[in-house]
């Protein structure tokens, strides 16, 4: 019968984002407020990487402020942060998104009312936003942590994976990416048996490194593309039988890990440096409310010490290649 | 498995009457309904995949069941003056970041564990005071506290963690190691739980934690201290909650503003799967310390089964109430014993 | 005698003044933020205000119902992520919008039909019941959409649950919610049905002896709750352009915080769904303006609960004294 | 054993002028009283003259808001319970106050229980010592059963057992007999004289007064808070004291009417419960009042709770005007006629926190109706109307019930059934705890009610009354039905001999 379905709605046509004209000569201009706006406050890697940006805007001569939910799946709450950030008319904001859609009305109000938005580490929906600073290209992520892992286990034996939350976009992303690497045929002895999620909980992931190691006895290795997710699985890991046996990579940070790595648990890890995300984040956003960019593809800005930059497809700036930790270098790394 | 049979006192030589301890006998029987929903579990995952019940895999299924253990233990002596504390998970938080911080600086692990318990009996008297002193609902004013605490905690924390490279190499391992496959983590649980279950029967002032929760006012016109009671009650949660605290500090060697956020929900949980009931007066801590186990094994056999984890908070959900449902057809038929047993007449 | 009743009266009142207090924080809130809070007081804001509450004020009205009734339903935010997810699953199965809600509502029906039978037939404590369908519904919605996270609803039905009218501060969404509190204000207080209600909670057993048909009573409230907490669900999805499995997690905490500090008593037989109502919108107000004035998150939580310990510390020294007033009057009257 | 009522020892407790107030409600204005050792003392009044409370002031419930209470003469102050307690002061309350999850020997022993080494508590000298309680008061209850589930009466005796236990120097009984049967009354005033032997006081309440002409030595009595006497009994007759207590000569206390029978209106057939009762067959008719007598726990309330619906019952027919009852629906036995007035008015006939309008307002739900929504004018003419025909003592129709005395809350009972107009009309108990001058009035009412055609059938534990009143006797014995027994028959004797289960008839 009548009625409103998906394929009426994608004849409507996506909305035109309207963008006026960048003037890449245009003067930076000082005395901007820029609002950060994590998944999570008190998560320390956010704090990191808002510190990066904090750093930046005082740099700058801008005014830097964060605000955020307290808890990660607090997406209203997210949303009405967006809103308080739109009524105190900061110049910018950047925003980590708990979700990819829910913010999209808010974030088009604030648009509407001249405030420019940048996300980064998760993105929304590309019309949502002026733009994206990515932490590293998804495919380098994926791709990168099944080689790491390879070497490890000599091209050999079951991997498993375990991730954050099912929903999580970021993830999602890198383990196709991964999937896809393993088809290559140097990967023909290596067999992914699982995907696990641990919902970014410690206990969590505890227990479904477990169960990994329990239903898959012969298990040789694990990627755990999440912070959370590699901590708890290398808690669990140095402290059973398994430790030094199965190996264990991921995305790590140095601080959590530097006890793992220096007694036998992980051998590597990567990661790329949160603050450089933070600051780069920042500079976008000081750049497009100085009209020195406008968020289309193939535009370029200088972003300080850290290089000139060119926008990518959809909005997509990208911080580059991930940094891999080991016992060598991780004592030179603080975050 | 050691959480099984509660001893009974060493009153052997005395002959019993016919009806001897019906009523911990209905107790019992409750509790054993869990324990067979419980190792009929177990029972169906070690056929399914026989690691289950390797010396690592029983290690891991006591520590998972250690910590809420404790805290339901705790729960339990509130729920059964009729009261309830919400605030265990945000107490468990903040102790063990407190006890983190002193061991950042290479501090003492006992004294560790004791600054823990201390602040977890802070906090506890703080909800017991204000429950038994404004004599006001517990459910609020432990909901109220539970949010004051984790506010506190993360205004105090901020973005810090503490990581297992903080801690002395000491207290993380005693975190996870233990006699062949029993951890020592669960051998101090079981030592508390088997002091406060001895002690909820034998002394007075643990038979009236029942009465009091049974009927509050008879309790007052028999002269029972209902304030002291139920201070007591709340300060020995917190207690227990702080020490869960400690422990979890060594176990997962990983503290930060988010943890034990959203842990009351799991406690209640055990705690009523366990048969103590809300309304309060009767259960006991063995069956919360069952259904604790219950509980976290779940989490552990559903993976171990291969079962994806996308399946899983449904299972668990589904577990939840059927264990619940069992428990409740068990009572109902020990009810109807009860009474055609002891009709007066008949 | 009058000065019997007008003592009486005193104490009465004292009772029922949580509920009327929580109106005049509000009030008093609303009045000092359109003053000195900058942002607050113009009509975007307080559309957005409004529009952020409405999910927690939507459950608000069954779960007021049910608490007076002397239960509780804690499963109410995942029976809303299941019906958006189902929405969201559907909706990518090219099925039409219009087929889809009245489906969805159906769904919130059956959940709370499930709650409602367990709690009825089986005998087994609500609170038990709905933490376990707590996990049980949202496990389904994880099953049923997954990873997916929906987004490409119809703009009109988006416009709709997001927009406002004109350039007032009204939510097109805050009118079909004033009806349903209208609706909801007047079964609770002025039918058989919610005084029937009142006798349950205060008393099962007596209500039962009086011929209430306590089951289906209850049977009736978890189900419309059911309902409701699909409406929500669906709004949810709608307002947010967003379906996906983990929607609305937590939101019951949320629920049963406001309405604990609108003078719901949990024991059952008290409570006035104004109290109840005023209550969301004074946590929705204060969080509103504590994020303007930049007050972190965690102070917010802070402020939460130190409302919620005064909403019930408060009332009782309120009721003290106003005994011991009374008691003294009684004192000095001289009776024949 | 005697002493002289003013000079002798001293009081062993004593109240000087006290005076008790809630809010504006005078309880107790300047009333004295004095308890001497080997007395059994009567404390008389009608339902809210203030007994109850006096007592809870004696017992450290209550502080007394003006003059003094004396233990052995000298002035004490009671902070609780505890302390009366530690005084040798035991009391057993107007309501049953166990701790429904516990065993009936730790409801017992609680706070006091026999201890083995390190204070833990020896479980079997407590259960042995309640074993032996029981078995003075002669009854046979399994001390480790849960006092959840006892009935009225068997909750009443265990009551006495814990005040008993404490082996006290003075003993307060409020109204201890009131859901007791003859046999359990004689028992208990066999352990009292025992007692009063030893030489404790005893302070009994009482709303049957030959119970009172049996055991007491003294009286005292209460009207409206206020003391009127207190003086010997010898030589006083039942009509002094109820002058005493009503300040007027009491009306017949049985005015049973002659009404022809009518129609059958409730009819029962082979009513079986399992294991509770068996094979239970009888009608009511239009205009009759039958009573159903049985000894304490014969199965008389489960048959009435059947037959209303609130337990399902396994066989059996209940009809109602030819038409059979939906087994297990209160609702439409209801809507056929039928109300019951529970034995246990504070958790079955009572919702304690709502105000006496809306407790008489809960069985109008469906007629004090306007258009779908409560007609507040008509629910609150009905509940004043029955309040007031029943003579309610009350402040303000809209306080709640629980601040109503023990008689009057029976009356709000009442006169929510009797709002409803029934036409068959089940009352257990339905005098329990009700002074004589309203138990008079409760009589006429329902002697009038089946003049006008009621049907009415009348459990009663208290056998004058089933004897007073009843047209036709049914008797239960441990869950049948034993004899039928019509009025000109029916006497204590046979109708004992049928309850317990000496004669079949
Ligand atoms: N807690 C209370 N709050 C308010 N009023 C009370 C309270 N307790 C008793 N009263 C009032 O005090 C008066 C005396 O009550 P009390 O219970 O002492 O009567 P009683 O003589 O025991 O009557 P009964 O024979 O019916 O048991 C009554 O008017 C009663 O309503
Ligand atoms: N709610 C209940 N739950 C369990 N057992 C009960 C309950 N009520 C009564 N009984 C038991 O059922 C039996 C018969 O009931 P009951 O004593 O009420 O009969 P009765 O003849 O009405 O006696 P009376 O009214 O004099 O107390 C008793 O042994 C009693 O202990
Ligand atoms: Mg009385
Ligand atoms: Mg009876």
């Amino acid at each position: 019968g009548g009625g409103t379905t998906k394929k009426d709605v994608a004849n409507e046509g996506g909305s035109a984002a309207t963008a006026g004209k960048a003037d890449p000569n245009a003067e930076l201009k000082k005395g901007l407020t820029v609002g950060f706006l994590p998944k999570q406050v008190n998560n320390p890697y956010f704090t990191s990487a808002d510190k990066g940006g904090e750093k930046a805007l005082t740099e700058l001569g801008s005014k830097y402020k964060e605000v955020g939910p307290s808890s990660a799946t607090d997406t209203a709450g997210q949303v009405s942060y967006v809103n308080t950030l739109t009524q105190q008319q900061v110049d910018a904001m950047a925003v980590s998104a708990q979700d990819p859609g829910a913010l999209c009305t808010a974030l088009k109000q604030a648009m509407k009312n001249g405030i420019k938005v940048v996300t980064y580490d998760s993105d929304t929906t590309a019309d949502c936003r002026n733009a994206f600073v990515s932490q590293a290209s998804a495919e380098d992520l994926g791709r990168t942590e099944v080689q790491l892992l390879a070497k490890q286990i000599d091209y050999k034996g079951e991997i498993a994976i375990l991730s954050a939350a099912q929903t999580a976009t970021n993830q999602n992303t890198w383990i196709d990416f991964m999937k896809d690497e393993l088809k290559k045929p140097e990967y023909k002895n290596m067999k992914l048996v699982k995907v696990a999620y641990g919902n970014d909980d410690a206990q969590q992931s505890f227990q479904q490194t477990q169960g990994l190691l329990q239903e898959y006895p012969n298990l040789k290795g694990i990627i755990s593309p999440t912070t959370v997710g590699i901590k708890a699985a290398a808690q669990y890991l140095s402290g059973s039988k398994y430790k030094g046996k199965v190996k264990l990579t991921g995305l790590g940070t140095p601080n959590d890990m530097r006890k793992y790595v220096k007694n036998g648990t992980v051998e590597a890890f990567e990661l790329w440096d949160p603050a450089k995300l933070g600051e780069l984040a920042a500079r976008t956003a000081v750049a497009l409310a100085s009209g020195q960019i406008t968020g289309k593809e193939g535009e370029t800005f200088k972003a300080g010490s850290m290089g000139e930059y060119t926008i990518g497809k959809d909005g997509v700036i990208s911080l580059g290649k991930p940094t891999v930790f080991d016992a060598k270098n991780i004592d030179q790394f603080n975050f | 498995m050691t959480v099984v049979t509660p001893q009974e006192a060493p009153v052997a030589d005395v002959p019993k009457s016919s009806g001897t301890r019906l009523v911990d006998r209905v107790f019992k029987m409750r509790e054993l309904a869990i324990l067979v929903v419980f190792l009929v579990m177990i029972g169906i995952t070690q056929a399914g995949n026989s690691e289950f019940l390797s010396e690592q895999g029983i290690k891991d299924l006591l520590l998972n069941a250690t910590i809420l253990v404790l805290v339901a233990t705790g729960q339990s002596l509130v729920v059964i003056t009729r009261n309830v504390d919400l605030s265990v998970g945000s107490t468990l938080g903040i102790s063990a970041f407190a006890a983190g911080t002193y061991l950042q600086g290479g501090g003492n692990p006992v004294v560790a564990i004791a600054l823990a318990v201390l602040l977890g009996i802070g906090f506890g008297l703080l909800n017991g005071l204000l429950v038994s002193l404004g004599q006001v609902p517990a459910l609020v004013v432990t909901l109220g506290t539970l949010y004051i605490i984790r506010g506190i905690d993360s205004i105090w924390v901020g973005s810090r963690q503490i990581t297992a490279a903080d801690l002395p190499g000491g207290f993380v391992d005693f975190g996870s190691g233990g006699i062949s496959a029993v951890p020592y983590l669960a051998l101090i649980a079981l030592a508390v739980l088997v002091a406060t279950a001895y002690y909820l029967k034998h002394f007075g002032s643990g038979r009236e934690l029942y009465a009091l929760g049974s009927n509050p006012e008879a309790a007052r016109l028999a002269g029972i201290p209902v304030r002291k009671r139920i201070l007591a009650a709340y300060t020995f949660c917190g207690a227990l909650a702080g020490l869960a605290g400690a422990m979890y500090l060594a176990r997962f060697g990983n503290v930060d503003s988010g943890t034990g956020n959203g842990y009351e929900l799991t406690v209640v949980s055990a705690v009523v799967v366990g048969g103590v009931v809300f309304t309060g007066g009767s259960g006991s801590v063995y069956g919360a310390a069952l259904g604790a186990l219950l509980l976290t094994s779940i989490n552990s056999v559903l993976p171990a089964l291969g079962v994806s984890s996308v399946w899983v908070l449904a299972i668990n959900g589904i577990l939840l109430i059927l264990a619940i449902a069992v428990d409740r057809i068990v009572a109902l038929r020990v009810a109807s014993a009860l009474k055609k047993r002891n009709a007066r007449h008949g | 005698m009058a000065d019997i009743s007008l003592s009486r009266a005193v104490r009465r009142s004292a009772l029922k003044r949580w509920d009327s207090a929580v109106g005049a924080l509000l009030i008093v809130v609303l009045l000092f933020s359109f003053g000195f809070v900058d942002g607050f007081g113009n009509a975007l804001n307080l559309s957005f205000l409004i529009g952020n509450t409405l999910p927690i004020a939507l459950i608000a009205l069954p779960m007021t119902l049910l608490v007076v009734s002397g239960e509780i339903d804690l499963s109410v935010a995942s029976t809303a992520g299941l019906s958006g997810a189902v929405m969201g699953a559907l909706w990518n199965q090219g099925m039409a919008i219009e087929t889809i809600i009245p489906i969805c509502l159906l769904l919130g029906v059956v959940c709370g039909l499930i709650n409602g039978l367990l709690v009825t037939k089986l005998g087994l404590p609500s609170l038990a019941v709905t933490i376990g369908t707590l996990a049980a519904y949202r496990g389904i919605a994880q099953i049923v959409l997954g990873s997916d996270a929906v987004t490409d609803f119809p703009t009109q039905y988006l416009d709709f649950a997001a927009g406002r009218i004109g350039d007032t501060f009204i939510p097109y969404a805050f009118l079909p919610f004033l009806v349903l509190l209208a609706i909801a204000v007047v079964a609770l207080h002025a039918t058989p049905f919610g005084r029937s209600l009142f006798a349950i909670g205060a008393s099962e057993e007596a209500a039962r002896f009086a011929g209430i048909r306590v089951k289906r009573q209850k049977l009736i409230l978890f189900t419309l709750t059911g309902l409701m907490a699909s409406l929500t669900g669906i709004f949810w999805a709608l307002h947010y352009a967003s379906a996906r499995y983990d929607n609305a997690t937590g939101l019951e905490l949320s629920v049963v915080a406001a309405v604990l500090l609108g003078g719901i008593d949990f024991d059952g037989g008290k409570g006035t769904l104004g109290g109840a109502i005023a209550g969301v919108f004074l946590l929705g107000a204060l969080q509103n303006v504590m994020s303007l004035q930049d007050v972190s998150a965690q102070s917010q939580i802070v402020v939460t609960g130190v409302l919620l310990v005064l909403s019930v510390l408060g009332p009782r020294v309120v009721r003290q004294i106003s005994t011991a007033r009374a008691g003294r009057r009684a004192a000095s009257t001289p009776t024949s | 054993m005697t002493h002289p009522s003013t000079t002798g020892p001293a009081p062993v407790l004593a109240l000087k002028d006290v005076s008790k107030s809630f809010g504006a409600v005078r309880a107790l204005r300047d009333v004295s009283l004095e308890l001497f050792p080997g007395e059994v003392h009567a404390l008389a009044g009608e339902n809210g003259a203030g007994k109850s409370t006096l007592i809870k002031t004696l017992a450290g419930v209550h502080r007394p808001d003006a003059g003094q209470v004396l233990l052995d003469g000298a002035p004490v102050t009671f902070h609780g319970p505890g302390d009366a307690r530690d005084a040798g002061i035991a009391v057993i309350y107007q309501e049953p106050t166990l701790f429904p999850d516990l065993s009936i020997a730790e409801n017992i022993y609680m706070g006091r229980q026999p201890r083995r080494a390190l204070g833990r508590i020896d479980h079997k000298a407590t259960h042995n010592a309640t074993a032996a309680l029981m078995k003075r008061l002669g009854v046979e209850l399994d001390p480790d059963r849960p006092a959840r589930g006892l009935s009225i009466a068997d909750q009443q005796i265990v009551e006495i057992a814990k005040a008993l236990s404490f082996d006290a120097r003075v003993l307060i009984m409020d109204e201890p007999t009131a859901a007791l049967t003859g046999s359990e009354v004689a028992r208990l005033f066999g352990v009292v004289r025992t007692l009063r032997e030893q030489g404790a006081a005893v302070l009994f309440i009482s709303h049957r007064l030959e119970e009172i002409f049996e055991i007491c030595r003294r009286v005292t009595t209460l009207r409206d808070g206020a003391w009127i006497a207190s003086e010997p009994l010898e030589g006083m007759t039942e009509d002094d004291l109820v002058r005493r207590m009503v300040g007027r000569d009491l009306d017949e206390l049985y005015p049973k009417q002659e009404v022809e029978p009518g129609e059958v209106a409730l009819s029962v057939r082979r009513l079986t419960r399992e294991g509770v009762f068996t094979d239970v067959s009888f009608d009511v008719r239009h205009g009759e009042i039958v009573g159903l007598a049985g000894l304490v726990g014969a199965g008389r309330t489960e048959v009435a709770r059947a037959v209303f619906g609130i337990d399902r019952w396994d066989a059996g027919e209940v009809t109602v005007h030819g038409k059979a009852l939906v087994n297990g629906a209160p609702s439409t036995a209801m809507a056929a006629g039928l109300a019951l007035v529970p034995e246990d008015r504070r958790a079955q006939g009572l919702v304690m926190d709502m105000s006496i309008e809306r407790n008489i307002g809960l069985t109008g739900l469906r007629t004090t109706v306007k258009a779908g929504l409560m007609d507040r004018g008509a629910e609150r003419s009905r509940s004043l109307d029955w309040a007031v025909k029943l003579q309610v003592k009350y402040a303000r129709i809209a306080d709640t019930v629980n601040t109503l005395s023990g008689g009057n809350q029976q009356k709000v009972v009442l006169a929510k059934w009797l709002a409803t107009g029934p036409k068959v009309l089940i009352v257990d108990e339905p005098t329990r705890g009700i002074d004589v001058g309203t138990k008079a009035e409760v009589h006429r009412l329902l002697s009038q009610l089946a003049a006008d055609g009621v049907a009415v059938l009348m459990i009663s534990s208290d056998l004058p009354e089933i004897l007073g009143m009843a047209d036709r006797v049914l008797v239960m014995h441990e869950g049948r039905l034993t004899a039928e027994i019509p009025r000109s028959d029916a006497t204590e004797e046979t109708v004992m001999a049928a309850a317990t289960g000496r004669a079949a008839a």
